[in-house]
C-alpha cells in the first residue's frame, strides 16, 4: 500500500479483470453474458496497454494506440457478436448456449 | 504512509471496479450484470484518466459505454423472455469455474511478481505535460512519425533518416473493418422471413 | 484546327470513321438491350431497358447512322476545299494544251505540288509486322490513306449518295418501326410471318457499309483494300438477305457470297503473287518497284499477267461481269434503298474503282480481257433488261450494262472516262432505283411493272425525276450520262480504229446504247405512262413521304449537273471527265509511262473522234427511244405479238442467256456430285477406323478402372478408415458446450503461464 | 486528480497551499457545478412553463411567489420531495434506484470540462469536448435501465427507443462537433473560446459557410439527442404514458428533469463555445477584450470576468429558450421518421460538412484571402436578421387589435384577421 503506484498495480488489477471475465465465460448460459466476459477480458487486456503506457516510456505511444484498436475492435467484434446471438435467438428461440451443441463429437 | 491523492484514488477505483467486475460474474440477472459492467468499464475510464490517458479514458466512455454497452443491452431487450434473463448454472459449474479462475489470478500474479523481482519496473516520467498526447496520438493516426526513432540497419551510419512509427496504416485498417462489420452486422441481424413461414 | 490544316487528309479518315462510330453505338444498344431483355420487367432495368431502345423499334438508329454519314459528307466537302486549295484544278479549260502536246499546265496539278503537300495528304501506321522492327521485304502490313483527286471526288460521291439514301431509307423502311411486322412472302404453319420491326439492324448495316465502302476509297494499299472489299461483301450479304425468312432471299444472299468468293479467290491469288514478288501491299511503292522489276525480269512478265488477271477476277466478282453477273439480278431481293446504294451507285463500283486504282499492273493482255469482259457484259446485260417485267431486275440488268462500259472504257485504255462514268452512273442510277423504291413502297410493294402504268399522274415528283435518271442513263445531250458516255464511245472508237480486228469493241456499246434508251423508256413508259394495268395497285397508289421525295429531287438536279462544263454543251469539256480535269489529275500517267504502257496517240485519237462517237451514238439513241415509244406509249406494235414471233429468243433472254442453268449443270451438280462421294467415304472408311480406336479405348480404360478400383482405393480405403478409428475416440473431446472450452482455454493459459515464468525465472537465475 | 486540477491548483495555491487546498477547491468547485445545474433547472423549468403558457396563448404560472410565479419550480421541488416513494412491484429494485443517478452523474459529469469563461474551468482538459460528448453519452445508459428496471411495457419502449435515437444521433452530432474542432486545431474548449475573441465574425459560425451550416445541424442533433421535442420520442404521451419515467415519482423523476435540463444546457454551453464565441460578447474587438482581461489591473480582470460568464450563461440560455420554442412549435415525429431524419438527412449532411470544411482548411492561402470576406457577409446577413425580426415583432405587436390575441380566437365575436383577409 505504501509504494508509489507502479506498473504491477495496475496489472494486478488488468490480471483481476482478465480472470473475471474468462470465469464470466465460463459460467453464463446466456450467449450475451459470455459476450460481456469478453468485453471483460478485452478491458483488462486494456489496463495492462495502458499502463505499460505510462510506465514505461518506449511503449509511450504504443500502448495508448493499441488500447484504442482494442476498443474499436471490440467495439466492432461487439456488434458482429449481437448479430449472432440475434439470428441464434431466430433459430433456437433462446440464447442460452448450452443448446448450441449441434456440433459436439 | 505516503499516501497522496493519486495513489489514494488509484486504490479507490481499482478496487471499486474489482468488485463491480466480480459482481459481473456473480450476478444471475444479465441486465444487472450489465449494470455492474457499466461500473467496471467507467472504473477502467477512471483508471486510464489516473494513467494519464485522457484520450483512451474517454473514448472508453463514448465507444464502449456508450455505443457497445448500449448495443449489448439493446441485445438483452430483444432476447429477453421471461425465464432467459437469469439462467441457472450448475453448483459444480461454479466450483470448477471458480477453482480455475482461482488458480489462473495466482498463475497470474505469481508471473507479474516473478517477471517484477527479475525486471523491475523501468524509470517512468511523472511530468503530467508530457504525458497528455492526444495530439500525438492524432498526428500518429494522420500518418507523422510518432513512435520511437528507428535506424534502418546499414553499413553507413546516418546514411538513411531514422524512420519513426506511425499508424496511418492501421488506422485505415480498422476504419475499413468496421465499416466491412458494420454492413456485416446489419446483414447478419436483418428480419428475415423464416423460410415456409407462410405455412 | 491546326492538326486539320497540317494534314487536311485526316479530314478523310474521320469521315471514314463516322460511320464506324455509329455502327458500334447501334451495335453496343442493340447488345445492351439483348442483354437486358430478360430482366425488363425488374424496375431497375426498366428504365436502361427503354434508353437503349426498349422493346419497340424506335427511330434514334437511323438518327445515328444519317448524322454520321451526313457528317462525313460536311467532312468530305471540307476537304474538297483543302484539297483545291492545295492542287489547283482548273475548271475552265481548252483542248489546246492538248493539242500543242507536251505536258501540259494541268499536269502541274499532279507533279507541281512540293513534296511538303504530298505528305499533308498521306499517313499510315503499321498494323502488324511478321518480323518486328524489320520494316523491310515483305514484312510489314500498314493502314494509310492517300488522298488524291479520284479519293476526293469518290468521297463526295458516296457520302452524298448515301446521306441521301439514308434519308430515303428512313421513309422507306417505315413499317420496320412496328413492334410485329407482318411478312406477307413467308407462309408458316399460323398464316404470314410475323416477326419483329428491324429498324435499327438496317441502319446498323448501312453504317456499316457506308465505314467500308469509304475504308476502301481511302486506303493506300492492296491490303487495306482487301479488308474492306470483304466487309462491303459482308454488308452485301447481309442486306441481300434483310428478310431472311423469305426463301428466295436468303438463296440470293448466299449466292451473291459464293460468287464473289469466286472473284476474291482471283484477288487473293493477286495479291500473293504482288507479296511475293514486290514485297509491299502500297500502290506508290508498288508502281514504283514494278518497273525495275519487270526489266529486270525479277518478276516474270507471265505472273505480272496473272497477278493482274487475279485481280481483275476479284473486280469481276464484285463488279457483277460477265461471267459472274448472275448474282447482281437476284440481289434485289435486299430493301431497295439497299439496291440503290450497294447494288448500283456505289459497291459494285468498288470493282471498276479498284481496276483504276491498280491501273499500271495491267498488261496489255490484261487490258484485253477487261475490255472483252466489258463488252460482252454489257451486251448480255442489256439484252436480258428488254424482256424484263420486274421493274428493279431491270435496273439490275442495266447496272450490270453500265459497270460493262465502265470496264469497257479501261479495257481500251480510257482511263478517266471508265471513272467518269462511274460517278455519273452513280448518281442516276442511285436516283432510278430510288425512284423504283418510291414505286414500290407507293404501291404498296408490286414491283411488276405488268401490273403498273399511269402512275404519272398519282406520283409526279417520282415520275419526273425517274425521268430526269432515264434521260441521263440514256446519254441525251446536256445530261450528265451523256458526257460519260460520250467519252467511252470516242475511247472505244480510237481504239478500234488503233486495232482494227477488234473493232467489236466499239460496235457492242454503240448498239448497246440504244438497247439502253430502248429498255430504260421501256421501263418509264410502262410504269407511269398509259392505262393503268391494274385497278387494284392504281387505286391505292399515292406519292411518297418528303424523306423520300426530297433525295430523289436532289439526286435528280445531281445527275443533270454533276458532270457540267464549261460550256456545257461541249460534251469533252465536263470538269470531271476532260482532258486536265479533276480525274485527269489522279491519272497513274507517269507510271503507265514507265512501263511503256500509256498511249499519246490513241488518247489524241479519242479527242479527235468525240464528235464523232457522240453523234453516232445520239442517233442509236434516238431509235432506241423511237421504237419504246412507238411499242410501249403509242402502242403501235403490240409487245405480245412479238414475244410470240420469236419465241425463242424471248425464251433465252427471259431465262438470262440460260446462265444459272448452265452454272447449275457444270458448278453446282458436280460438286454435289462430289460432296456425296466424300460423305460417304467419312461415314465408312474414317468414321471405321474411329469406332475400332474407340472400342480399343474402351477396353483399356476397364483394365484400369479394376486396378483402381482393387488396388489404388483399398490403400486409401484402410488409411481412411484408420483415421476413421482414431477420430473416433478423440471426438468425445468435443462436448459442443461452449463454455468448457472456456474453461479448457483458461487451463491452457494457467499452464502456459506457469511454464513462462518458470522459463523465466530459469533465464533469470542464469 | 491532481492533474485534473492542476490550473486551479496553480491559481489557487498561494492564498491555501498544500493537499488540504485541493480537498476544499475540489469541493467547492463541485458544489458550485451542481448549484449551477440544480439551480439552471429550477429556472428552466420555470421558463418552460412561462414560455408554453405564452405559446399557447395562456400565462403560466403566475401566483406562487409573487408576481411571475417566481418560486412555482421550488414549491414544485418540495412537493417532489416529500411525496411517497413508490417503488412498483415488478420493478428491478436495484436498476430502478440506480437508473436516474446514472442520469444525472452523466449529465453532471459534462460540466467538470465546461468552461465559463477564460480558464474559469474545473477540468483544463485537452480533450474537453471529447470528454463532454463522451460523458453525456453515458446518460442514455441510465435511461435505459430506468426503461427496463421500472417493468412495464411504457418504460421499456421508451428505455428502447431512447436507445435507438441517443445511438444514432451521436454519430452526426460528433462529426458537427468535429468541423469547428478542425478548425479550430484543438479539442480544448478554453483554446477554442480564447479564439473566437473579437468581433462577431471571429465566431466561428461565420468562419466558412460550412461551419455555419454545421451550427444548425448540431443544434439539431443536439436537440435530439437531449430528446426534446420533437424528438420527445421516449417520453411520448400520446403513446407510451410518459415513456421511461412512468413509473417514477418524487426526487428520482425530479433526478430524471435535472439531467435533462442540465444536459440541455450542457449541448447549449457546447454549441455556445464551439460555434457562438463562447463568453465573448462579439461587440468589444480583439485588442480592447485582451486589454481588460491582462492589462487593466485586477477591477479589470474581476470584471472582465464577471461579463464573461454573464454572457455565457445569458448565449447558453437563449439557446435552451430557443429549444424550448421549437419544443412549443412544431409537432412531434414518428419514431421512424425520427431515426430517418438521423440517418437519411442529418447523417450524409454532417459527412458532407465535414469533407468542405476539412477542404476549406486546405485551400491556398490566397484563395482563402479572396474568401476571407464570406465570414463578413455571413456576419452582417445574421445580425440583420436578427434585427429584422425583433423589428417585426415589435411592429406586428402594434397591428394587433386593442383587445389583445385573445380576442381572435372568440368564437361569438367575428375574428379581425378573418374579416381582414374578406375585405
Amino acid at each position: 500500500m505504501t509504494d508509489p503506484i507502479g506498473l504491477n498495480h495496475c496489472l494486478y488489477l488488468g490480471a483481476l479483470l482478465f480472470v473475471c471475465g474468462a470465469v464470466c465465460m465460463a459460467t453464463k448460459r446466456n450467449a450475451i453474458g459470455v459476450l460481456m466476459g469478453v468485453e471483460l477480458v478485452l478491458n483488462g487486456a486494456n489496463v495492462n496497454f495502458v499502463a505499460f503506457a505510462r510506465f514505461n516510456p518506449a511503449f509511450q505511444m504504443e500502448g495508448q494506440m493499441f488500447a484504442l484498436f482494442v476498443i474499436v475492435m471490440a467495439a466492432a467484434e461487439a456488434a458482429v457478436a449481437l448479430a449472432i446471438v440475434l439470428n441464434f435467438y431466430n433459430n433456437h428461440m433462446t440464447v442460452d448456449v448450452d443448446t448450441a451443441e449441434e456440433l459436439k463429437g | 504512509m505516503d499516501i497522496n491523492f493519486h495513489t489514494f484514488f488509484f486504490y479507490l477505483i481499482a478496487i471499486l471496479t474489482g468488485i463491480c467486475a466480480i459482481g459481473v460474474v456473480v450476478t444471475r440477472n444479465i441486465v444487472r450484470s450489465a449494470a455492474w459492467l457499466l461500473f467496471t468499464l467507467a472504473g477502467t475510464a477512471g483508471i486510464f484518466f489516473l494513467l494519464n490517458a485522457d484520450f483512451v479514458g474517454a473514448t472508453q466512455l463514448l465507444i464502449y459505454v456508450g455505443g457497445t454497452l448500449v448495443l449489448v443491452v439493446f441485445g438483452v431487450m430483444l432476447t429477453a423472455q421471461g425465464p432467459f434473463i437469469s439462467m441457472k448454472t450448475g453448483a459444480a459449474e461454479w466450483v470448477i469455474s471458480t477453482i480455475v479462475g482461482i488458480v489462473l489470478y495466482s498463475a497470474l500474479t505469481y508471473s507479474i511478481f516473478t517477471s517484477s523481482l527479475y525486471f523491475p519496473n523501468p524509470p517512468h516520467a511523472d511530468d503530467p505535460a508530457d504525458s497528455r498526447n492526444s495530439v500525438k496520438l492524432g498526428m500518429g493516426f494522420l500518418g507523422l512519425g510518432v513512435g520511437p526513432e528507428y535506424h534502418e540497419p546499414s553499413d553507413k551510419v546516418g546514411a538513411t533518416p531514422p524512420v519513426r512509427t506511425s499508424y496511418l496504416l492501421p488506422f485505415e485498417i480498422v476504419s475499413v473493418h468496421l465499416l466491412v462489420v458494420l454492413i456485416g452486422a446489419a446483414y447478419l441481424a436483418r428480419a428475415k422471413r423464416r423460410r415456409g413461414g407462410a405455412s | 484546327m491546326e492538326v486539320v490544316r497540317e494534314h487536311p487528309g485526316l479530314l478523310y479518315v474521320a469521315a471514314t470513321l463516322l460511320p464506324l462510330a455509329s455502327f458500334t453505338l447501334i451495335l453496343l444498344a442493340g447488345y445492351a438491350r439483348c442483354a437486358l431483355r430478360p430482366y425488363r420487367d425488374s424496375p431497375t432495368c426498366e428504365p436502361i431497358y427503354i434508353f437503349f431502345g426498349g422493346g419497340a423499334p424506335g427511330r434514334v438508329p437511323s438518327y445515328f447512322a444519317i448524322g454520321a454519314i451526313g457528317g462525313a459528307f460536311i467532312l468530305s466537302v471540307i476537304g474538297f476545299a483543302f484539297f483545291l486549295q492545295d492542287h489547283p484544278i482548273e475548271w475552265v479549260s481548252s483542248t489546246q494544251h492538248a493539242a500543242e502536246g507536251g505536258e501540259p499546265q494541268h499536269a502541274g496539278a499532279e507533279h507541281g505540288v512540293s513534296i511538303a503537300v504530298e505528305e499533308r495528304w498521306q499517313g499510315s501506321f503499321v498494323w502488324a509486322q511478321a518480323r518486328p522492327g524489320s520494316e523491310g521485304f515483305a514484312s510489314t502490313l500498314k493502314l494509310g490513306y492517300r488522298i488524291d483527286s479520284l479519293t476526293v471526288v469518290m468521297f463526295l460521291m458516296v457520302t452524298f449518295i448515301a446521306t441521301l439514301i439514308h434519308l430515303f431509307s428512313m421513309g422507306y423502311m417505315e413499317e420496320e418501326l412496328q413492334p410485329t411486322v407482318e411478312d406477307h412472302q413467308v407462309h408458316t404453319a399460323d398464316g404470314y410471318l410475323h416477326r419483329r420491326g428491324r429498324y435499327g439492324r438496317f441502319f446498323l448495316f448501312l453504317s456499316l457499309f457506308c465505314f467500308s465502302m469509304l475504308n476502301l476509297v481511302l486506303a493506300d494499299n492492296l491490303f487495306q483494300v482487301f479488308l474492306s472489299w470483304e466487309l462491303v461483301g459482308i454488308c452485301s450479304y447481309l442486306l441481300i438477305g434483310f428478310n431472311y425468312e423469305r426463301r428466295s432471299a436468303s438463296n440470293a444472299a448466299n449466292k451473291a457470297f459464293i460468287v464473289n468468293r469466286v472473284g476474291d479467290a482471283g484477288f487473293v491469288i493477286g495479291l500473293l503473287i504482288i507479296w511475293t514478288y514486290i514485297g509491299t501491299f502500297n500502290f506508290q511503292e508498288i508502281f514504283n518497284k514494278l518497273p525495275n522489276l519487270v526489266e529486270t525480269g525479277q518478276l516474270p512478265y507471265w505472273l505480272l499477267v496473272a497477278a493482274g488477271l487475279g485481280i481483275f477476277l476479284g473486280c469481276v466478282g464484285k463488279s457483277a461481269q460477265f461471267p459472274l453477273h448472275v448474282w447482281l439480278p437476284d440481289a434485289m431481293e435486299g430493301p431497295t434503298p439497299v439496291s440503290a446504294l450497294i447494288h448500283a451507285a456505289t459497291m459494285v463500283a468498288a470493282g471498276v474503282y479498284l481496276v483504276g486504282r491498280v491501273y499500271p499492273l495491267f498488261t496489255p493482255e490484261a487490258r484485253m480481257v477487261i475490255a472483252y469482259t466489258g463488252a460482252i457484259t454489257l451486251f448480255v446485260a442489256a439484252t436480258i433488261a428488254i424482256v424484263m417485267t420486274d421493274i428493279k431486275k431491270v435496273l439490275a440488268y442495266s447496272t450490270v450494262s453500265q459497270l460493262g462500259y465502265m470496264m469497257l472504257a479501261l479495257g481500251v485504255g480510257g482511263w478517266v472516262a471508265g471513272l467518269f462514268h462511274l460517278l455519273t452512273h452513280a448518281f442516276f442510277k442511285a436516283l432510278l432505283f430510288l425512284g423504283s423504291g418510291s414505286v414500290i413502297y407507293g404501291c404498296h410493294h408490286e414491283q411488276e411493272m405488268t401490273k403498273m402504268g399511269g402512275l404519272r399522274s398519282k406520283m409526279p415528283i417520282t415520275a419526273y425525276t425517274m425521268l430526269t435518271g432515264v434521260l441521263a442513263i440514256a446519254g441525251i445531250p446536256l445530261f450528265s450520262g451523256w458526257y460519260s458516255k460520250d467519252a467511252i464511245l470516242a475511247q472505244a472508237l480510237a481504239f478500234g480504229l488503233a486495232h482494227k480486228n477488234h473493232f467489236l469493241l466499239f460496235l457492242l456499246p454503240l448498239l448497246t446504247a440504244g438497247i439502253t434508251a430502248f429498255y430504260m423508256f421501256r421501263m418509264w413508259f410502262m410504269t407511269f405512262t398509259g392505262k393503268p394495268r391494274d385497278e387494284h395497285v392504281y387505286e391505292h397508289a399515292h406519292e411518297t413521304p418528303w424523306m423520300m421525295t426530297v433525295p430523289l429531287v436532289l439526286l435528280a438536279i445531281g445527275s443533270v449537273f454533276v458532270a457540267w462544263g464549261f460550256p456545257p454543251w461541249q460534251a469533252h469539256e465536263s470538269f470531271l471527265g476532260k482532258h486536265g480535269g479533276i480525274l485527269h489529275a489522279s491519272e497513274p500517267g507517269e507510271e503507265l509511262a514507265k512501263l511503256h504502257l500509256a498511249d499519246d496517240a490513241l488518247a489524241r485519237s479519242a479527242e479527235e473522234n468525240h464528235e464523232f462517237a457522240g453523234v453516232l451514238a445520239i442517233g442509236v439513241v434516238g431509235l432506241g427511244i423511237l421504237f419504246a415509244s412507238l411499242i410501249y406509249l403509242y402502242r403501235v406494235l403490240d409487245p405480245e405479238e412479238s414475244k410470240e414471233q420469236f419465241p425463242a429468243v424471248y425464251r433465252f433472254l427471259a431465262n438470262k442467256w440460260y446462265f444459272d442453268e448452265l452454272y447449275s449443270a457444270i458448278v453446282v451438280r458436280p460438286a454435289l456430285v462430289v460432296a456425296g462421294w466424300l460423305s460417304a467415304f467419312d461415314l465408312r472408311c474414317l468414321d471405321g477406323v474411329l469406332h475400332t480406336t474407340s472400342r480399343f479405348t474402351v477396353w483399356v480404360s476397364w483394365v484400369s478402372g479394376r486396378f483402381d478400383l482393387g488396388i489404388i482405393d483399398g490403400l486409401v480405403n484402410v488409411t481412411a478408415r484408420a483415421i476413421h478409428a482414431v477420430g473416433d475416440r478423440l471426438r468425445t473431446v468435443q462436448t459442443g458446450y461452449l463454455r468448457s472450452y472456456v474453461l479448457f482455454l483458461v487451463l491452457a493459459a494457467v499452464g502456459l503461464f506457469l511454464l513462462l515464468s518458470w522459463f523465466v525465472s530459469m533465464a533469470a537465475a542464469r | 486528480m491532481t492533474d485534473f486540477l492542476s490550473s486551479y491548483t496553480k491559481f489557487l495555491s498561494p492564498y491555501l497551499g498544500g493537499n488540504p487546498a485541493e480537498v476544499v477547491i475540489a469541493v467547492i468547485v463541485a458544489s458550485v457545478l451542481v448549484g449551477f445545474v440544480a439551480a439552471s433547472a429550477v429556472f428552466f423549468i420555470w421558463l418552460e412553463r412561462k414560455v408554453s403558457g405564452r405559446m399557447q396563448d395562456r400565462l403560466g404560472p403566475t401566483r406562487v411567489g409573487g408576481k411571475f410565479g417566481w418560486l412555482q419550480t421550488i414549491a414544485d421541488g418540495m412537493k417532489l420531495l416529500v411525496k411517497e416513494d413508490i417503488i412498483p412491484g415488478d420493478a428491478d429494485h436495484m436498476l430502478f434506484r440506480l437508473g436516474p443517478y446514472i442520469a444525472f452523474c452523466g449529465s453532471f459529469l459534462a460540466f467538470l470540462a465546461l468552461p465559463f469563461g477564460n480558464n474559469l474551468v474545473a477540468m483544463n482538459m485537452n480533450i474537453a469536448v471529447f470528454f463532454m460528448l463522451a460523458v453525456m453519452s453515458t446518460e442514455v445508459f441510465g435511461i435505459i435501465l430506468a426503461g427496463y428496471g421500472s417493468g412495464s411495457k411504457w418504460s421499456l419502449f421508451g428505455g428502447m427507443r431512447e436507445a435507438a435515437q441517443m445511438v444514432s444521433y451521436e454519430v452526426p452530432m460528433a462529426i458537427c462537433v468535429l468541423i469547428p474542432v478542425i478548425v479550430a486545431g484543438t479539442m480544448n474548449l478554453n483554446l477554442i473560446g480564447q479564439q473566437q475573441t473579437g468581433i462577431i465574425w471571429n465566431w466561428y459560425l461565420f468562419h466558412d459557410p460550412f461551419t455555419f451550416c454545421a451550427f444548425w445541424t448540431y443544434f439539431t442533433c443536439a436537440t435530439a439527442s437531449c430528446k426534446r421535442a420533437p424528438f420527445d420520442l421516449a417520453e411520448a404521451e400520446s403513446e407510451l404514458v410518459a415513456g421511461f419515467h412512468t413509473e417514477y415519482s418524487g426526487l428520482r423523476w425530479s433526478f430524471f428533469f435535472m439531467a435533462e435540463y442540465g444536459s440541455m444546457f450542457a449541448v447549449s454551453g457546447i454549441a455556445t463555445l464551439l460555434f457562438l464565441g463562447g463568453w465573448h460578447t462579439g461587440l468589444l474587438p480583439k485588442q480592447a477584450s485582451n486589454w481588460l482581461e491582462n492589462d487593466a489591473g485586477t477591477t479589470g480582470f474581476v470584471l472582465f470576468s464577471v461579463l464573461s460568464v454573464a454572457v455565457f450563461i445569458a448565449k447558453g440560455w437563449l439557446l435552451v429558450f430557443v429549444m424550448m420554442w421549437v419544443r412549443w412549435t412544431l409537432p412531434r415525429l414518428r419514431i421512424d421518421q425520427v431515426m430517418m431524419t438521423c440517418l437519411k438527412y442529418l447523417l450524409p449532411i454532417s459527412c458532407m460538412l465535414l469533407i468542405g470544411v476539412s477542404a476549406w482548411q486546405v485551400l491556398p492561402h490566397g484563395v482563402l484571402y479572396y474568401l476571407d470576406f464570406i465570414k463578413y457577409l455571413g456576419a452582417f446577413a445574421c445580425v440583420a436578421l436578427v434585427v429584422l425580426t425583433i423589428y417585426r415583432i415589435f411592429s406586428t405587436r402594434s397591428q394587433l387589435p386593442a383587445s389583445g390575441a385573445a380576442s381572435i380566437w372568440n368564437p361569438t365575436r367575428p375574428s379581425p384577421v378573418v374579416m381582414a383577409k374578406k375585405s
